[in-house]
């Protein structure tokens, strides 16, 4: 058996992708429709939330994806900085805005459903808190990848960027729950009561995180694909010109 | 104290732009490198001077015995001459600029400021800067722009102290120095072509 | 390395070389404030800590791009790193010199704001402490962001992106450090985070930032 | 005009060009200030409206330095200045430029920012509108700071505080302006001062910013 | 469309640099300024072209004729070649750059960013912009810094055709730039002394 390493091969890579691309792509739309479908239309209302709960469905599976992402990247970008396969680095790329795009639908669904629980859209609630923080991260890092024009150069710069920002924004969670402990006991009181979801609510909310987790590996290897073809033109315009 | 390159090829925006450089600068001698625009001189001379990797072969020298001077000269508009040259005589670990004002004739500038200069005061001031460094070989991109004949041969006598010092000096440059000793390399038939078959040039992973 | 702090310095206090800039810039932000919010003094005692805390934090973010990019323009960078200096050196040299010019004013004059913004009384020497603590961290992570920033033109509002979230953390600890004191509460727990972030931070990021320096460089 | 409008435009969305990070400095600003002052809602909503006008107000001064500077850096200013358009015309188009890619995306946005700081509900169309009227100006104003210190290199400390002073009336009555709208209460007079203030300002800056361009061009 | 210099005095950081300035200079006519470095042939220029007054003397010559091409080119690093010259070419409002092109050889570079050219690719550039503008009088300060030789004469002929066309130039130069038909002027003589009597210079309304 080849080492993993092999698929660092760009050419590589791109052909593993197309194979399993396909798959992924239904397995996803199979899982989402179904946790969705099944979540949103067929579970009872909850006696105290009333509807707005199967919000969860949303809400759960992005957030989960939005921190899961960022540590893919972090991964990708330390695997670009050791071993320097270009794949690494185009794949934490091709991450990015699916990260950011997961955070913003956390953060509005996480807004729409506080709107009827909590009487706000906003909070300055340690987790919400934080997960604005990630955004900002989030943001950063891709302004920092707009902003540099020679790929090499932006993957190395980016990279470093994620791997202290990770530090920094495990930091900044520890800040923000030390912030807002002597002034808001208790409102994260809504929060955190996995434990009381039964079993109807659960199954559907499993179905559809497995679903956005697809949805994402589905995401990620078409983006790098695409990426690597860009990268790939630019090389042949080069040597076309060159010739 | 001597530099050589082997087998060198060089990248500039992930393009192989020159392949297969050798050449060597035993003390006392000097090289000029010749070749038209955007042949890949400069990128050369970067990659000798440790600022960016070269893509394939090597580059041996001393650490730290290279003095480099780019297109731009490296000096604070708000700093006096003298300052300006006993800025980098102190990083360097030398003490002495009063050679380098008189080499390149500074003496009536010395209290003003550098950003009041001509741009061919400007350009004699960052050539200054080579004799404070105290390094052995020079490496230097088109040191001569903007000088006029006067400084030019300044420029060249300067040079020839350094080599006869036991200095020696890589130099890019379009016009004629006057330094007559110095050997003569032509880059234009080393530039990388389309069929280069150094790995990694061309992002090839990607083809 | 001395001699790169001295030049550092002495271009600061030179005619365009930002000394006191940064003084001004927090002045007119806290006078700005209570135009923005209105004149009661209650609520500007109540939020003068955080009020004097951003301030510090954005007159130090503005004169950020001038740590390196300066030097990247004219050349001196290349030169630099092509020196005896290393690297981590240069850029701890940087960060100090961006400290002595910027955060340490910043933290002297920080008391004469507090009383515009009415700070209470018990407030003013915990301020000061915060701010000794606090901002010295801010010029280290700044320069890690001009590094990382350092080839791009006017670059000022992309560093000021890159630079905010990471500031987060010694803002909440300062902020809340200043607040705590200037309410009485206790403080052991802001001043020890504080305190821990500014040493961590000034122990590791250089060597971050000469990283990506190299990186811009090449 | 329309070629430099469109050259301005197009280097601002390229890479390094800025776009949208005035808007990102916004958001930071935005999240900073709950993390200075404390996270209870009721402070917060009470002072939304004159930091949501301070953020943007910072957000437009990070990013003046880009109006002249870079044109003047890579000679193209002189260049502008020798051509057939009029500088006073050039210093528009740059305002303008500025305000499309700074003021106007601000504005839009500022909403859901002002969510984040819980703003109280009449108060939304009140603060777009206050700065769909203020904005303009601040660029105006903005590229005469910007063509006062042109010369200075890396002078956007100086321009923040050469500029901050003439941008208090405009503050004040924009702040003003969105508050009173947000506490229901008569708006009539800053809504006339501000619009007042802002056509005076277009109407006449320009040609002082061109007179000012051409001194620092000699 | 002929530029005439009458008497003039130019001043540069409040000193005078050069006194009594006379020249004309006739459609079709080049005139190269010599004169060792930091004697005032730049501050020349930028009075001439209307960029700084002149202390004393006048400046003669129709308003909007002139093209100025300085030590910087003006170029935008995030656009592309094309995109640089268009944009010259609709400020000064035409719209052909075919020709700009063509005289600079820059057909293999149209769509790089200008960031990414060669020192002397840029500056090709930048002598391409002075073709897209139109106008009849050159201005230009060291026009061939970094240029190869095979560039430097390519510079040489498009001096050469504007000539012909009626055009005229005036340069300030260090090199030979090959244009033999060019009268040259020495400005060294004209050098500001101590006892300049110009009323103005040195502040003298302070002495
Ligand atoms: C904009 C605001 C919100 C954000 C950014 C946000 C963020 C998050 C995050 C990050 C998680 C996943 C945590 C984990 O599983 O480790 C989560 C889970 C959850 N959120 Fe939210 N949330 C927001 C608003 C709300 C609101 C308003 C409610 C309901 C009142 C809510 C209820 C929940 C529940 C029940 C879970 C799952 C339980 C858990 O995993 O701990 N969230 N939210
Ligand atoms: N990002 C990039 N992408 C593609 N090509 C590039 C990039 N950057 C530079 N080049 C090209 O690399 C080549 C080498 O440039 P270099 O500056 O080394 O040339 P040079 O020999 O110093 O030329 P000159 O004599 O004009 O200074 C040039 O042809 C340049 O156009
Ligand atoms: N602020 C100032 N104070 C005093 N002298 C100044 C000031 N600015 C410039 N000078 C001097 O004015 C003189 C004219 O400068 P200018 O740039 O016109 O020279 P130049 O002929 O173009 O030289 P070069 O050939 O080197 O480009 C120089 O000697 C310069 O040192
Ligand atoms: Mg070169
Ligand atoms: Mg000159």
């Amino acid at each position: 058996m080849g080492s993993i390493w092999e698929y660092a091969n760009p050419v590589k890579f791109s052909r593993t992708a197309g194979l399993v691309l396909p798959w992924v792509s239904i397995g996803a739309t199979v899982t989402l429709v179904v946790g969705l479908v099944w979540g949103f239309f067929f579970t009872p209302d909850d006696y105290r939330q009333g509807s707005t709960v199967k919000i969860i469905y949303l809400h759960v599976p992005s957030a989960l994806m939005a921190i899961n992402v960022w540590f893919m990247m972090l991964v990708t970008s330390l695997v670009w900085l050791i071993r320097r396969h270009h794949v690494s680095a185009l794949a934490a790329k091709a991450a990015a805005p699916v990260g950011i795009v997961m955070t913003v639908i956390a953060l509005l669904t996480g807004a729409i459903w506080g709107q009827p629980m909590w009487g706000t859209w906003w909070a300055w609630d340690p987790r919400l808190t934080s997960f604005l923080i990630l955004f900002l991260f989030y943001l950063g890092y891709l302004a920092l990848w707009g902003a540099i024009d020679d790929p090499d150069t932006a993957a190395d710069l980016t990279s470093v960027l994620c791997i202290v920002g990770s530090v920094f924004a495990v930091l900044s969670r520890y800040a923000v729950n030390f912030w807002n402990q002597g002034l808001h006991q208790g409102a994260t009181l809504s929060l955190d009561k996995e434990e009381n979801i039964a079993d109807v609510f659960s199954t559907p909310l499993y179905i559809s995180i497995a679903g956005f987790v697809l949805l994402f590996i589905a995401l990620v290897f078409l983006r790098t694909r695409t990426e690597i073809q860009k990268r790939r033109t630019k090389a042949l315009l080069a040597r076309e010109r060159l010739g | 104290m001597s530099l050589s390159v082997h087998d060198l090829t060089i990248t500039r925006g992930g393009i192989p732009v020159l392949e297969g450089l050798n050449f060597s600068l035993e003390p006392g001698r000097a090289l000029i490198l010749r070749g038209p625009n955007g042949v890949g001189k400069t990128t050369l001379l970067r990659t000798v001077a440790g600022l960016q990797p070269p893509l394939s072969g090597r580059v041996d020298c001393p650490p730290e015995s290279i003095a480099y001077a780019a297109h731009s000269d490296g000096l604070k508009a708000m700093l006096s001459v003298t300052e300006n040259l006993n800025f980098w005589s102190d990083v360097f670990g030398r003490k002495d600029i009063s050679a380098a004002i008189q080499a390149f004739d500074l003496a009536a500038l010395t209290d003003r400021m550098a950003g009041t200069l001509s741009a061919g005061q400007k350009r004699r001031l960052g050539l200054a800067r080579l004799l404070v460094t105290g390094r052995p070989i020079w490496v230097l991109d088109e040191p001569t722009v903007s000088l006029d004949t006067a400084s030019v041969r300044m420029f060249a006598d300067a040079v020839r102290a350094h080599l006869q010092a036991g200095g020696s000096a890589l130099l890019a440059t379009h016009i004629d120095l006057g330094l007559s000793e110095a050997e003569v390399l032509d880059v234009g038939p080393f530039r990388a072509g389309p069929n280069s078959t150094v790995p990694g040039g061309f992002d090839e992973g990607f083809l | 390395m001395i001699s790169l702090l001295i030049r550092d310095l002495k271009l600061a206090f030179r005619a365009g070389g930002g000394f006191g800039l940064g003084l001004a810039f927090f002045l007119i932000v806290t006078v700005l404030v209570p135009f923005g919010v209105g004149p009661e003094s209650s609520l500007l005692s109540k939020i003068a800590p955080g009020i004097l805390w951003l301030g510090a934090l954005l007159a130090c973010l503005l004169s950020l791009d001038r740590i390196l990019a300066l030097d990247w323009e004219d050349g001196s960078l290349d030169l630099l790193a092509t020196s005896p200096l290393p690297l981590e050196g240069v850029v701890t040299i940087k960060a100090l010199a961006h400290w002595l010019t910027t955060g340490l004013p910043l933290t002297l004059a920080a008391p004469f704001f507090g009383l515009l913004l009415s700070l209470p009384e018990p407030g003013y020497p915990w301020l000061v402490l915060s701010l000794l603590l606090g901002t010295p961290a801010l010029s280290v992570i700044g320069t890690f962001g001009a590094a990382l920033t350092v080839g791009i033109k006017r670059g000022g509002l992309l560093l000021s992106l890159l630079v905010l979230p990471f500031y987060v953390p010694t803002l909440i600890f300062g902020a809340e450090l200043a607040r705590r004191g200037a309410e009485g509460l206790a403080t052991t727990t802001p001043l020890l985070m504080l305190a821990g972030i500014t040493f961590g931070v000034i122990a590791l990021l250089p060597f971050a930032s000469a990283l990506v320096l190299r990186v811009n460089l090449r």
